[in-house]
């Protein structure tokens, strides 16, 4: 019987490094695996002993690509610790900052990691040559998101503005002005965006997957709500660990996380979509219905069009957020440490994002504990190959292993908290 | 336009975050353009290809973890003209280099189950602690105006413009009233290598040292004072001792037992 | 225009490089090389012994460089530069025709005035010949008006005495007394081995009188003009020629003090009575 | 002259095309900036200043004037922190420069203290003194409109009357203010200095200034002089300062430095700048940028082979020095004008008028 194996060494467009192995008897699959070799770097171990008010700016370094979601999550967990409520315009600053960095990760991950695949280019220098409109408007988004960031946040990676209770300083009304502009353009781009997205060539690929994200019974989600589930999964973080539990693969130093009692599920925009379709903003609905999105979307190659869809989304929440902005009276809320354990997820671009942190009355960390959304991926990832593969036999090595990479690429992994291909080995057996 | 060959770039990973690299395609404005100047030889973040070294201009982000990493770099070096490092992690070591000051195989414990799978070194080191680097960017995460400037001086063959001066004096040319003298706010801008553009006392908090420390730092003197503003032993402690842990002067602080009188000789 | 509203032109016009060519370059020793300059178009200039030019290659920065050049000749610029850093290796791509932008030319001169009818030692080292070669051109071009003239020249090594043919041509002469040393030297050398300040108390000249001339690095002009005075030299006939850090080359940057001196218009080449408060002294 | 008319020269200034900054308040202190209306100033605000703090507190009364000097100087817009002085173009076979054309605004100063005039007459003779005159600092310069203000209370830092340099403005103004706060009453006893002074005021309806309100306009000045924050002998300081160059304070001083270069970027008379040569990715653009600099750097002092002034002893030598001595000799004045904000705003409260009375007391060739 013929055997090959697929090895990517370095996977190429995802952020971080990892490797694909993927080992083929005959006509059936006969190991998959994701490895992560990013090395470790701890983040857990050394928050400990830290205060409470460094958590935001240390986790931040977790991921350089959504640091404001490892922000938010800390000051939420700590907030919930600490029995405090930020809302009014402060929450809807954090809502506001979120969406930029939404916008940014997104548009980053459509053009410059994703889409190359579906129009067969290395990178999107190629894709530019022959797509220039196409590109110049994707950075344009991309760049209207980093604006958000980098006004509120004070720059766009590792925002410096963001603490527990708040913020150290909240912009005027005026200095949204420049800004609200630009958005009100980039809005116009993204509907055009989600146009093109529903353009591209789709395989007719769909798995019977877990969906989890938050809900809230309000809004799109991004630092609130219940985790739900389409399986029946409805609690809230403080039950997280009840219910998830991580695993240590011998191939990767990335933990496995699933569910206790089902095993493999999906985080990231298209569980986001498919449970919260109803509180997007019209605007995006209606653009979603014109790219022959239902209500619920199987086929993770069409979590480009979903990740296009979020990106309306959130340029039209990012303007209401601004229109409906007044200053608030201060910057943050008064803390007062106690000792206590909080929990909170937050909606990365890439998913829930869950941390834990118990803290002392000193307001010092005594554990913390981080699941990003990449790990809760990553069995989910390794599935789709299980599935894809075989109805992809009859493709040469080359073409079967873009196939791998696109579909590993459907999730967005990312590596630093899981990106790249340079060596490709076939074995026969 | 006399028209070179392009010079290759190649853009190397190790223990990070990312950020640094993702600085470069932050450049939305200058992106396709830096393609067109230099061949993006090597960038497996932005791109599928890898075109064979050597390289001319390397940028490496990240520190060295591991016993794979601390000889990969060894190749990075041989296969490149022009090293430049970029952020904390690769000319500092980076936050993760906080295991450098205690026993990595609790950190260890900590974070993964089953610890027999993680291959690492006991410390996280900078790179210019491996090979000969040519160039250092600072900062955690670098600006992106910056590492166009190290580019484009890289282009002209002249000395970036990327002083080593403190924070405190980008902090004045932007005319920001200084936290710590108006407010009382610890601020670490005058130990602290500039390139921000003092973006936290803009955001009226104090700098706490991502880009590292400046040329001849006084931490002693720094930490007296911020004792005298209240901090801790701890905290001084703890706020030399962030992304830049390991990078030589912060690494040596340790508080002065606070004597009763503050004075400041 | 009015006055002020010229005054002010001229100023800007200062602090912004006018372009010139390279008509020539010549490659003086491994990493020393001579570069000829002729104005891209109509431009008037002169300069006196001593001054020099801020020499800006496009995209690189700028640095001040002593004109070498003799200062009779006014249609071209001359500079001999040492090839040390980003901006000096730039000038050494150089190539004929190419463009460089010159502000200048700024700073004091070598004081002839001064030395009218009497004996003249220059002391240098090293690339410190390069400003002195344009005041030996002065002196020999009105070598009536002074007495003795003595060049002492140190280098360090035969390879490195820079203007060799020029200075072999200036020993020729009977009315100028040049010795050159060597800190040290392959078999062979039959010339002086030591530091140039042996030479002095050697050299023919009037102590009560003389006008001195140094220029070299800090330390050699530091043992210099402690031989000159020991020989009995006043320190306000000790001419010599500092270096600091430029940028404006017009006395607004201030990076070029010099205890009280700027010394990019009360020097390069200043009185040592001047400067004795600093003179010798670390980290000035 | 009443508050309301106050109000009504900011509008007459605005209205003869000047750009009207003064002071207000930002972020906890009293910095310079665009002010619109007398709203915009600091009304009822004062400034509680020591070695490395400053304070804003609120007053009893509602002065406009009532506290010392902030940050900020004025010099931040006549000589710019930061400015582009050239662009060049590549052309074949060479480059073009093009001279910066921007004519600047006309600006007109409310608030102008005594020392603050001073510190300007001191920049005039570095930036306007032939042959080499400064075009940018002469743009700005030549078109300003002083407004100045007597001061009514001296700062925790300030040492003007050491220095001969206030608290009473005596020249350099084109209108000067007394502000007198007397219970109910709040007035300003107005003084030209120059027929372009004149000039707005004539177009003002101020009634004119009774004996008793003059007595209490010196009154005021007279009070402050009598407050002063600190004292710096000057006696012979320059022939101290030359023969202490190797004095064991310097070493003392260099402990506590943090070499941050706040002391010179607020420094009124500080001028020093850099230049920055850049580029752009495709290298057909070059620009020339001038900067603030500060003889803290190393990079200020830096020759082939590094730099001239490594020890930050060294380089604190040098500003006091220059400050208080090698100035003198340069431009026949101090460098320092005693407006204190070295004092206050350096982050370890290093005090130039502390540092100057150790060098004194440890001269060893005092009298020599
Ligand atoms: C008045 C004067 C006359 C000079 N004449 C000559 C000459 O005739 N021939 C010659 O070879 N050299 C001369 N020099 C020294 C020359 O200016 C430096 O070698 C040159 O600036 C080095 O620049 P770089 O960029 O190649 O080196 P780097 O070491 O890269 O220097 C970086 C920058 O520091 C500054 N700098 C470095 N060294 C000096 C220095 N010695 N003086 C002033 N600024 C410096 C410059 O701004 C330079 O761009 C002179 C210096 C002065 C002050
Ligand atoms: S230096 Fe900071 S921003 Fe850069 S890669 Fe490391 S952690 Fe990320
Ligand atoms: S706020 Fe910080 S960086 Fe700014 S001047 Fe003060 S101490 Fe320096
Ligand atoms: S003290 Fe320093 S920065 Fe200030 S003018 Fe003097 S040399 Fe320049």
């Amino acid at each position: 019987m013929k055997s090959r194996t697929i090895k990517v060494d370095y996977l190429a467009r995802v952020e971080g490094e990892g490797a694909l192995y993927v080992r083929i008897k005959g006509d059936r699959v006969v190991d998959v695996k994701l490895k992560i070799f990013e090395p470790p770097r701890f983040f857990e171990a050394f928050l400990r002993g830290r205060h409470y008010d460094e958590v935001s700016d240390i986790t931040a370094r977790i991921c350089g690509i959504c640091p404001i979601a490892y922000q938010m999550s800390a000051v939420h967990a700590i907030e919930d610790a600490f029995e405090v409520k930020v809302d009014g315009q402060l929450r809807a600053l954090r809502r506001l900052i979120y969406c930029g960095e939404w916008i940014g990760s997104h548009a980053l991950h459509i053009f410059l990691l994703h889409a190359p695949d579906f129009l067969g280019y290395d990178d999107v220098v190629g894709m530019a040559k022959d797509h220039p409109e196409i590109v110049q408007r994707g950075l344009q988004l991309k760049k209207a998101g980093n604006e958000i960031m980098a006004l509120i946040g004070g720059r766009e990676i590792h925002p410096i503005n963001v603490r527990v209770g708040g913020f150290y300083k909240t912009p005027s009304k005026r200095e949204f002005e420049p800004l609200r502009e630009s958005l009100a353009r980039a809005r116009d781009e993204a509907i055009e965006i989600v146009r093109w997205t529903a353009t591209l060539p789709f395989p007719d690929f769909e798995q019977d997957y877990e969906f989890v994200a938050l809900r809230h019974q309000d809004e799109y989600p991004f630092n609130e709500g219940r985790i739900v589930s389409n399986k029946g999964l409805d609690i809230t973080s403080f039950e997280y660990d009840d219910h998830f539990t991580e695993v240590h693969v011998k191939h990767s130093n990335a933990l496995h996380c699933i569910l206790k009692e089902r095993g493999a599920y999906a985080v990231g925009p298209l569980a986001r979509f498919n449970l919260n379709f109803d509180k997007l903003s019209p605007l995006a609905r209606h653009e979603a219905h014109k790219a022959g999105l239902n209500e619920v979307c199987r086929n993770p190659f069409q979590s480009i069009i979903v990740r296009s869809v979020e990106v309306l989304y959130a340029f039209d929440e990012a303007l209401r957020l601004i229109d409906e902005y007044e200053v608030p009276d201060r910057p943050a809320v008064a803390i007062t440490p106690r000792a206590a354990t909080g929990y909170a997820c937050t909606e990365a671009p890439r998913g829930l994002l869950y941390h834990r942190y118990q803290i002392d009355d000193q307001g010092r960390i005594l554990d913390a504990r981080i699941v990003p959304p990449t790990s809760q991926n990553q069995k989910t990832i390794e599935n789709d190959l299980w599935g894809l593969v075989p109805q992809h036999l009859n493709l040469s090595n080359t073409d079967l292993t873009s196939r791998c990479e696109q579909s590993i690429r459907n999730y967005d992994p990312c590596i630093s908290c899981a990106t790249h291909f340079l060596k490709l080995d076939i074995e026969r057996e | 336009m006399k028209r070179r060959r392009r010079p290759k770039l190649a853009v190397w990973k190790f223990a990070s975050c990312d950020g640094c690299q993702l600085s470069l395609l932050d450049c939305e404005d200058e992106l396709l353009l830096l393609a067109d100047t230099l061949e993006i030889a090597y960038f497996l973040e932005a791109s599928s290809a890898v075109i064979k070294g050597p390289y001319d201009l390397s940028l490496v982000e990240g520190s060295i973890t591991t016993p794979a990493d601390a000889e990969r770099i060894n190749h990075v070096r041989r296969v490149s003209k022009f090293l430049v490092t970029i952020g904390a992690c690769a000319t500092a070591g980076g936050i993760q280099a906080l295991r450098n000051f205690r026993d990595v195989d609790d950190f260890i414990k900590i974070v993964y189950a089953t610890p027999a799978y993680i291959n690492t070194l006991e410390h996280s080191t900078p790179i210019a602690d491996h090979v000969k680097v040519d160039f250092e960017l600072r900062g955690c995460p670098i600006n992106k105006h910056q590492l166009l400037e190290v580019i484009s001086a890289f282009l002209q063959e002249r000395k970036p413009n990327t002083p080593a001066h403190s924070v405190c004096v980008e902090c004045k040319l932007r005319g920001i009233v200084c936290v710590m003298v108006a407010h009382g706010t610890p601020c670490l801008g005058p130990v602290t290598h500039a390139g921000c553009g003092a973006i936290c006392p803009a955001y009226d908090r104090g700098c706490y040292g991502c880009f590292g420390p400046k040329e001849t730092p006084n931490v002693r003197s720094m930490g007296r004072w911020l004792g005298s503003l209240g901090m801790s032993e701890d905290e001084q402690w703890r706020v030399f001792h962030s992304f830049n842990a390991y990078a030589k002067p912060f690494r040596g602080f340790s508080p002065e037992v606070n004597e009763k009188s503050n004075d400041q000789g | 225009m009015s006055l002020e509203e010229h005054a002010m032109s001229a100023t800007a016009d200062l602090m912004t490089p006018r372009v010139f060519r390279v008509r020539r370059k010549i490659r003086e020793l491994r990493d020393v090389f001579t570069l000829v300059l002729e104005p891209s178009g109509p431009t008037e200039f002169s300069f006196a012994a001593g001054q020099f030019n801020m020499l800006y290659v496009f995209g690189v920065g700028e640095v001040p460089i002593s004109l070498s050049g003799d200062p009779g000749q006014t249609q071209i610029l001359v500079h001999t530069i040492r090839s040390v850093g980003a901006v000096t290796r730039a000038i050494n791509k150089l190539k004929r025709g190419d463009a460089v932008g010159v502000r200048g030319p700024f700073g004091s001169q070598w004081p002839f005035e001064k030395a009218f009818g009497r004996d003249v030692i220059i002391v240098t080292g090293g690339l410190g010949i390069a400003p002195l070669r344009p005041a030996v051109h002065q002196l020999l071009a009105q070598r009536e008006s002074f007495g003795k003239v003595s060049l002492l020249y140190g280098a360090r090594t035969p390879n490195d005495i820079l203007f060799q043919k020029e200075i072999e041509r200036w020993r020729g002469r009977l009315d100028l007394e040049v010795e050159a040393t060597v800190d040290s030297a392959p078999p062979g050398w039959r010339g002086n081995v030591g530091v140039v300040t042996t030479l002095i108390p050697r050299a023919q000249f009037d102590p009560a009188t003389v006008i001195a001339f140094v220029c070299g690095p800090e330390v050699m002009m530091r043992f210099s003009v402690l031989e000159l005075e020991k020989c009995g030299v006043s320190k306000e006939r000790i001419f010599i020629s500092m270096e600091r850090n430029m940028k404006c080359a017009i006395g607004f940057c201030g990076h070029c003090q010099f205890g009280a001196a700027f010394l990019c218009k009360d020097g390069p080449i200043i009185a040592l009575d001047r400067v004795q408060t600093w003179f010798g002294k670390r980290e000035i | 002259m009443e508050r309301d008319q106050l109000q009504q020269l900011f509008r007459l200034l605005a209205g003869n095309g000047y750009r009207v900054v003064g002071p207000t308040v930002r972020d906890g202190a009293i910095v310079y900036d665009d002010v619109a209306s007398i709203e915009d100033l600091p009304s009822g605000w004062t400034d509680e200043q020591d070695g490395g703090i400053y304070r804003l507190t609120r007053r009893k009364d509602e002065a406009l004037f009532g506290y010392a000097v902030g940050p900020h100087s004025w010099k931040k817009f006549l000589h710019p922190p930061v400015i582009r002085l050239w662009r060049a173009q590549r052309e074949d076979n060479g480059f073009q420069v093009n001279q910066e054309t921007d004519e600047p605004p006309k600006f007109a100063f409310i608030g102008v203290r005594s020392c603050e005039l001073h510190a300007i007459a001191v920049q005039d003779k570095v930036f306007l003194t032939e042959p080499h005159v400064d075009p940018i600092y002469q743009a700005r310069r030549q078109n300003v409109f002083i407004v100045a203000v007597n001061c009514g209370q001296s700062g925790g830092t300030c040492f003007c009357v050491s220095m001969n340099t206030g608290p009473k403005v005596t020249f350099g103004f084109d209108l000067a203010l007394t502000e007198v706060v007397e219970g109910e009453r709040h007035y300003f006893v107005v003084e030209a200095g120059t027929e372009k002074g004149e000039e707005i005021l004539g177009q003002i309806e101020t009634a004119e200034a009774d004996a008793e309100a003059r007595l209490k306009a010196e009154q005021v000045v007279a009070q402050t002089a009598a407050q002063m924050g600190r004292q710096l002998d000057t006696t012979d300081i320059k022939e101290l300062l030359y023969r202490n160059y190797d004095n064991s304070r310097w070493d003392d001083v260099a402990r506590r430095c943090l070499t941050c270069a706040n002391c010179t970027m607020v420094c009124p008379t500080c001028f020093c700048t850099t230049v920055e040569d850049v580029t752009d990715l495709t290298g057909e653009h070059a620009e020339r940028w001038r900067k603030w600099d500060s003889c803290f750097t190393l990079d200020f002092s830096y020759i082939h082979g590094g730099s001239v002034r490594t020890s930050p002893r060294s380089r604190y030598r040098q500003w006091m020095t220059h400050k208080l001595a090698t100035w003198i000799d340069q431009f026949g004045t101090s460098g320092c004008v005693g407006c204190g904000r070295c004092i206050t705003w350096c982050p370890v409260a290093i005090d130039i008028t502390e540092e100057a009375r150790a060098i004194r007391e440890t001269d060893t060739k005092k009298g020599s």
